[in-house]
């Protein structure tokens, strides 16, 4: 048990067990900041993902965390943007919880 | 085992250290005020009140625990732990001498940053928690005022990086050896804004921490206490000492950018005692600019930052790349 | 095989451990409670204990900067926006309780499940060598050299996110 | 639902501010509507330190209503005491002696003397500094010290009578009072260099709580306040009592309409009572201080009465209503900062919570005082 | 330590609980030297409240010049002035909102009861806060000088700890005029 | 640009001019007077509660009871109980009571008293725990171990005696008389009564 | 600063006033007796005596007007007033005015009503400050300001239904 640091299919599980809690909350989370959440771990377990191959794969150990970097400013982008959005649409809808927001459809 | 034993001592010593810091910075606070406005200030509680804070403590821990009605209780427990806690891991990478640091890192610098960030975090959920619309409005006042003053504070630091070639705090102060001319912010030979740059760390770091000037989040005359107004008994204490244990944080890692951490001045004898002498110092001046000025707004606050800190960052970013490409 | 638990590295299997358990438990409460408060902050944690695993992956910069950004950041963020436009969300929670519950927990447990078998049963072949030692140096060199254009991608992806996220949270206010 | 979602429902959210609050130096209320940090809507509630003032004047004498005057305005009690001792005096045709007039006089700018160095202080407490505040209580000190040793009582004086006042000055008063000014001159620059130019100060301060001279004249008010807006009125100028028309004193006027204005003005204003302060020194007579034709018992003619001062703060005005008993009929008290304060409504709309505060410790705000 | 006080605690405290004489002591002495008051001015006393914290008596000598704004931090509440009917609500609330243990002083003759302003016939004055707080040291004067004040806060610690560290002060005048 | 740095400027030297004052302040002395430790003399106007003033001449106040103070007072603070002592002129003062709690120390009571018999006192300390104790005796104050009797003047004893004395002989005589007419009356009446029954 | 600035001085603003007043003076009430309630109309200007230059009692549907040409002259409202004149059954309304351009000029106007009846026009909307000062006149005295914005206990209770100054008032 005490080994487990050293083993590239503990980090995988941890990332696919992170995924599918992101994919459980996107998908029963009411609200946009409750899906922005559960996106952000989603984006986790694949950044886990990355790191972890890149530490015990890949020629180049640079590589995976490059890409982490990148999904770090990608995410922090994208809770700017939401958070921005969310806010937008609560001072025309009042509301942030997804099944008030059908008139987005047309 | 040894590292085991290391590590333990090192806890104990910390722990230590910083009980007797925080609770003694209090009276140092209050010891300056009095003399600084004409007055005597504690003094009747022990020999020259330094029994004082031993009192504040002990009324403190025996003072009822009160969660307000409409606070969120687990939050509102947890905060003021939270804040505490990010305090004292900040603690453990500061070099106070050349052999004595908790944990060599080699990443130190951005690992502060990292942790301080998150202590901003504790101040927002308990002011949220509070369930009190003064302690929300400070809280969200405190964050935003944080994250404004954190840009210029790491391009600051960045400059210090550009010039030293590393995030270990050890090793910025080695590269700032020799007499005192080496100090960074004397060294005008790696960059001809650096007693600039200095100003900008300094001024930020007392913003990052919410002390006066910059003590928003405890406005006292508009938000009552600001995000701790709802907060008695020992929560009161732990933000308290938190945010000492952060003046400590600020003062210390101004002066391991700045001021040559244990160097000597005159390169002699390097030690702990420089380093405390020089961090209890500038603890000093916080304490000091606190008792001299007025608040400023919110607004006078982000003007600062964008106005003038930020572009002089910037500027001393392009003239420290540039000094270090030229010569 | 095993070591000790009083060796420094039985420490370090022990300390990483209760990262896992951490980071497990962060993910929980976030997407479980009720709260959206409590979903950031389970979040934090969350972020806090993967921060852990990065450094036991050997890269202690990305688990700096996991922290500044992600808890000092993004959750920051978040947190400010739940404060804005908090919704009633123990509502709505009540409403979805039976089958979209069941539905997500359907979704999620079949990719973590599948994931985690594509996991253990891969074939996973390592590099014979390293190139180099993911030091920040060479992570900074890169960045600089290989991957210069998606750097620079991403500082445009930013710019414009600062830009739109400022002009859209305007909005309201341009009336006044 | 959070409170901030709650009033981002409403877009607006309201902030109660006291009546226990540290900025309100009292126990004022302020109902706050804000949108974000801007005030929508700031409504002051009084009533918290309502002590009947008025209805204590129809129901003790002439000479038992003496204390009421100390407690209206703690911070003036000397200059609402000359104003009660002057509506009498003009009821009845007391003449005073010039002595007394001058003790008058002194210990009334002493009073502005202090009730500005405490404004001073307090109204820096107000955004936030400490450190003044301490050093204006301690040459406050002297002034109490010195007053104490005329009139026996440090804040709520009781030291004026009808015709003069109650004992005569000694040669120590007068010693003491010339130190003390020579004491307080230079500190009014240090007071300047430590915080009028103190840029965080002119931030907060310069170009905020704009109040026209019109506005003023709309709600009456009255004292720094006017004369911040660059009104140049004094009832110590323009409807001279006392002895006052015989010394040279100027009014600063200051035509910013902002706090700074009001700031400067009483700052200015300290300048020119240590002036009036020493010519009076120099000018005093010697003589009685007490009427000696002044009646023992009171009983005004019928009729109504009239009679104005100048009070740190601003004009307060007495008007009774005698029905030639040995009581009042009607007394009416005009407190200054009732008017001032009035005002606060329609001028901090839309200014930042922080700014408003700010604005509101420019007023210079006495509750007990407005709420009678 | 006399035995009288002991005995004191021990009357306050239920006898089933263990007791720890000492540690109740020290308890004792560590909340009368940090006597928090709260920022609670109501009317000319309170600008004497401000004088005793300021630099010529400076309360803060006794560890009591942290004058809290938030009611939850303090510990004393310093009742400075006039209370009348429209301000009894919030004083109650605020005293409410202190936590235990908290200590009541009335400053002045008008929160001792009603003062001046207690005549037939008045309409909107509280004669005494010691109606509906619990008051544990009056401090009469109209208003008391800052050293009353003080001495309230000496008779407060002497009533928390059951003894009295200072000296009591006999008033002399200056000089007999 | 120049506005700019010269605000800039200008603000920094400002601030440090400030951070200047402050430091002189702090190494100066502290003015603090410490009060329990040394105490302030009060000026001989200070008022705090009013006092019965010893006379050196008879070793007790000079009050006579007229009850001006108590009349004069706004407040209602003072009660003056005495008595009629034969042998003593006037009335003399066998409680002086002063409700500190409710007194304004305006000086009406001081000023109204013909005698000069009460003063301000210098107490300026008075705390308790017990609101009670600020409601004095001042009489108890002044003598606190006991009022002396009224000294008697033998000559206006003898005169009172004698004046009572007359009196009660006229009261007597009159009394007789009355009695004297009574009984007669009564005898008539006596006589009417028992006619009517 | 003030619109007013410019004005003539004392002497002729007198003049100004008690022309417009004169005109608007009820013509029936002219008889002047001692014991009666004091009839509507221009009544003392002794200064130094009473402390105000000009007392005129009028109508109270003649307040606003008056309120408005002294507020043209530029004068300041100082304060609003009542006076319960239990006797004669009526409430005194009383308007003090002074002038802050220049030389001070003080104006009393006075209004009564009948006291079952304490009706009269606000001035709140001529003089922003009257509206503290006739808010706290209609919870002392119970004289109703018609059109006044905010009717509403202010130095008192919320709860309190007396009208502490009235003469006949007891708790």
């Amino acid at each position: 048990m005490l080994m487990l640091s050293s083993q590239l299919n503990t980090y995988l599980v941890i990332g696919a067990i992170l995924f599918g809690f992101g994919v459980f909350g996107l998908v029963r989370r009411p609200s946009l900041i409750g899906m922005l959440i559960a996106a952000e771990l989603v984006l986790c377990g694949a950044s886990i993902n990355f790191m972890a191959f890149s530490h015990f794969l890949a020629p180049d150990p640079t590589t995976g965390q490059i890409i982490t970097l990148f999904i770090m400013a990608i995410a922090a982008a994208e809770a700017a943007i939401a958070m921005s959005i969310v806010i937008a649409v609560y001072r025309n809808y009042k509301s942030i919880e997804t099944e008030d927001l059908v008139e987005l459809n047309g | 085992m040894d590292e085991l034993i290391r590590i333990l001592s090192y806890f104990v010593g910390i722990a230590a250290f910083l009980g007797l810091n925080l609770a003694y910075l209090g009276w140092v606070e209050r010891k300056g005020a009095g003399h600084i406005q004409r007055r005597i200030g504690p003094k009747d509680v022990g020999p020259y009140g330094l029994l004082q804070p031993l009192a504040d403590g002990l009324k403190l821990m025996s003072k009822q625990l009160v969660v307000p009605d409409n606070a969120d209780r687990l939050l509102y427990m947890s905060a003021p732990v939270l804040a505490m806690v990010a305090t004292v891991i900040l603690f453990v990478t500061i070099p106070w001498g050349e052999n004595l640091v908790p944990r060599e890192f080699d990443y130190g610098l951005i690992m502060i940053f990292a942790v301080a960030s998150a202590a901003g975090l504790s101040i927002l959920l308990g002011g949220w928690a509070s369930g009190n619309k003064y302690s929300l409005i400070a809280g969200t006042r405190a964050v935003s005022q944080s994250v404004a003053f954190e840009i210029p504070m790491l391009i600051t630091a960045i400059t210090i990086v550009m010039i030293t070639g590393t995030m270990n705090l050890n090793e910025i102060i080695r590269s700032q050896s020799g007499m005192f001319w080496n100090w960074n912010v004397f060294a005008l030979d790696k960059s001809i804004l650096m007693p600039i740059s200095f100003l900008v760390f300094f001024v930020c770091s007392m913003a990052e921490i919410n002390r006066a000037p910059f003590d928003l989040g405890e406005a006292e005359s508009e938000l009552v206490a600001g995000y701790i107004t709802e907060y008695g008994g020992m929560g009161f204490g732990l933000f308290m000492m938190a945010e000492y244990g952060n003046m400590m944080i600020g003062a210390s890692l101004t002066t391991i950018l700045f001021l040559g951490g244990w160097q000597c001045p005159f390169g002699l004898f390097p030690g702990p005692h420089w380093f405390l002498l020089k961090m209890y110092f500038l603890i000093w001046t916080i304490v000091w600019i606190r008792w001299t000025y007025p608040r400023t707004t919110l607004w006078g606050l982000l003007n600062l930052s964008w106005k003038y800190l930020i572009p002089f960052s910037l500027v001393n970013l392009l003239v420290t790349a540039l000094f270090i490409k030229v010569f | 095989m095993n070591p000790s638990l009083f060796s420094p590295e039985g420490l370090a299997g022990l300390i990483f451990l209760i990262l896992i358990a951490v980071t497990m438990f962060g993910a929980v409460v976030a997407t479980c409670s009720k709260r959206l408060i409590r979903s950031v902050t389970g979040l934090a944690i969350c972020f806090v204990g993967v921060a852990g695993l990065y450094y036991f992956l050997n890269s202690p910069f990305v688990a700096m900067m996991q922290l500044l950004i992600y808890v000092g950041a993004v959750c920051v963020t978040l947190a400010f926006a739940i404060m804005l436009a908090e919704p009633n969300e123990a509502k709505v929670a009540r409403k979805i309780t039976g089958l979209s519950g069941g539905l997500a927990a359907l979704c999620g447990g079949a990719m973590a499940y599948a994931l985690g078998y594509a996991a253990v049963h891969g074939e996973w072949m390592a590099a014979a060598t390293k190139i180099n030692d993911g030091s920040v140096k060479t992570i900074g060199v890169n960045l600089l050299t290989q991957y210069s254009m998606v750097f620079e991608l991403v500082s445009i992806v930013l710019l414009v996110a600062i830009i739109g996220s400022l002009v859209l949270a305007r909005q309201g206010r341009d009336e006044e | 639902m959070t409170l901030l979602a709650q009033s981002q429902l409403q877009e607006t959210f309201e902030l109660n501010i006291g009546p226990q609050h540290p900025a309100t130096h009292g126990v004022l209320r302020v109902k706050v509507i804000m949108d974000g940090e801007y005030i929508v809507k700031a409504e002051p509630v009084l009533g918290y330190i309502h002590r009947m003032h008025e209805k204590m004047g129809e129901n003790r004498t002439w000479n038992q209503f003496w204390p009421n005057l100390g407690r209206l305005d703690y911070l003036s009690a000397i200059a609402y005491n000359h104003g009660y001792a002057g509506l009498l005096e003009r009821a009845m045709g007391i003449e005073v002696p010039e002595r007394a007039e001058y003790i008058r006089v002194i210990t009334v700018e002493l009073n502005r003397l202090q009730s500005h160095l405490l404004w001073f202080g307090a109204f820096i407490l107000d955004l936030g500094g400490f450190t003044p505040l301490m050093y204006a209580f301690d040459e406050r000190e002297q002034i109490l010290d010195l007053l104490e040793s005329v009139t026996g009582s440090r804040l709520t004086y009781c030291y004026f009578r009808f015709g003069g006042v109650y004992n005569d000055v000694d040669d120590d008063f007068i010693t003491g009072t010339r130190a003390f000014i020579k004491r307080l001159r230079p500190q009014i620059p240090m007071y300047h260099d430590l915080v009028t130019k103190n840029v965080i100060l002119m931030e907060r301060l310069v170009d905020i709580g704009h109040i026209s001279a019109d506005m003023c004249r709309k709600y009456g008010a009255t004292g720094p306040v006017l004369r911040g807006s660059g009104v140049n009125f004094d009832i110590r100028k323009n409807e001279p009592y006392s002895v006052y028309p015989e010394l040279d004193f100027d009014v600063p006027v200051y035509h910013e309409c902002d706090s700074m204005a009001r700031y400067m003005v009483r700052m200015d204003e300290m300048e020119q009572s240590m002036r009036i302060i020493e010519q009076a020194l120099d000018k005093m007579p010697d003589g009685p201080v007490k009427a000696e034709k002044a009646p023992k018992i009171l009983k005004p003619p019928k009729g109504d009465y009239h009679f104005a001062v100048e009070a740190a703060r601003g004009t307060f005005s007495m008007r009774t209503v005698s029905d030639a008993t040995n009581t009042s009929y009607r007394m009416r008290l005009r407190s200054p900062t009732y008017s001032n304060l009035s005002l606060f409504e329609e001028a901090s709309r839309g200014m930042l919570l922080s700014d408003a505060l700010a604005f509101m410790g420019s007023l210079d705000l006495v509750i007990p005082e407005m709420d009678r | 330590m006399g035995t009288e006080s002991i005995s004191g605690i021990e009357t306050s405290v239920p006898s089933s609980i263990v007791q720890f004489h000492m540690l109740d002591q020290l308890r004792a002495l560590a909340r009368a030297n940090s006597l928090w008051p709260m920022t609670f001015g109501l009317a000319c006393c309170a600008i004497e409240m401000m004088s005793a914290g300021a630099a010529r008596f400076d309360l803060s000598r006794f560890g009591a010049e942290v004058f809290r704004p938030s009611p939850r931090q303090a510990d004393l509440m310093i009742v400075a002035g006039t209370v009348n009917k429209k301000m009894l609500e919030p004083v109650k609330i605020l005293y409410d909102q202190m936590t235990e243990p908290k200590w009541v002083i009335a400053m002045g003759n008008c929160a001792i009861s009603g003062g001046p302003f207690k005549f037939k016939g008045q309409y909107n004055v509280i004669e005494g806060v010691d109606s509906f707080l619990p008051v544990d040291v009056y401090v009469p004067g109209c208003p008391p000088r800052p050293e009353a004040l003080i001495e309230g806060i000496l008779e407060l610690e002497e009533k928390i700890t059951g003894t009295r560290r200072w000296p009591r002060v006999k008033p002399e005048t200056a000089v007999k005029g | 640009m120049s506005g700019y740095f010269s605000y800039l400027l200008n603000g920094i030297k400002s601030l440090a001019i400030g951070l200047k004052i402050t430091n002189k302040e702090f190494l100066t002395r502290p003015i603090t007077l410490q009060y329990p430790h040394e105490s302030v003399k009060m000026a001989p106007r200070y008022r705090g509660h009013i006092e019965l003033l010893m006379d050196s001449e008879t070793g007790t106040h000079t009050c006579i009871s007229c009850g001006m103070c108590q009349k004069g007072c706004p407040s209602n603070c003072i009660t003056v109980k005495s008595k009629k002592v034969p042998g003593v002129k006037g009335k003399v003062l066998t409680a002086y009571i002063l409700d500190f709690t409710t007194c304004s120390l305006c000086g009406q009571c001081v000023e109204n008293c013909k005698p000069a018999a009460i003063d301000f006192s210098n107490e300026y300390n008075l705390a308790s725990t017990r609101k009670e104790d600020f409601v004095f005796d001042l009489l108890q104050k002044l003598h606190p171990e006991g009022v002396p009797e009224p000294k008697v003047d033998p000559a206006l004893l003898k005169k009172e005696q004698e004046k009572i004395e007359a009196a009660a002989k006229a009261a007597a005589e009159k009394k007789e008389a009355a009695a004297k007419a009574a009984t007669e009356k009564e005898g008539e009446g006596g006589e009417k009564a028992e006619g009517k029954s | 600063m003030l619109a007013s600035e410019g004005l003539p001085p004392q002497k002729e603003v007198v003049e100004e006033v008690q022309a417009a007043e004169e005109g608007e003076v009820d013509p029936k009430a002219k008889k002047k007796e001692e014991e009666k309630p004091r009839e509507n109309g221009l009544l003392e200007t002794d200064y130094a005596k009473r402390g105000f230059h000009l007392d005129v009692q009028v109508n109270p549907d003649q307040v606003v007007r008056s309120a408005e040409i002294l507020d043209s002259e530029g004068m300041t409202m100082e304060m609003v007033t009542g006076v319960d004149w239990l006797k004669d059954g009526q409430f005194e309304i009383v308007y003090d005015y002074s002038f802050t351009g220049g030389e001070l000029f003080r104006v009393v106007v006075r209004c009564r009503v009948d006291r079952e009846k304490p009706d009269v026009p606000t001035i709140s909307e001529v003089f922003g400050g009257a509206n503290w000062h006739e808010r706290e006149t209609w919870e002392l005295f119970g004289i109703n300001f018609v059109g006044h914005p905010q009717l509403e206990r202010f130095l008192l209770p919320d709860d309190c239904d007396y009208y502490p100054l009235r003469k006949d008032f007891k708790l």
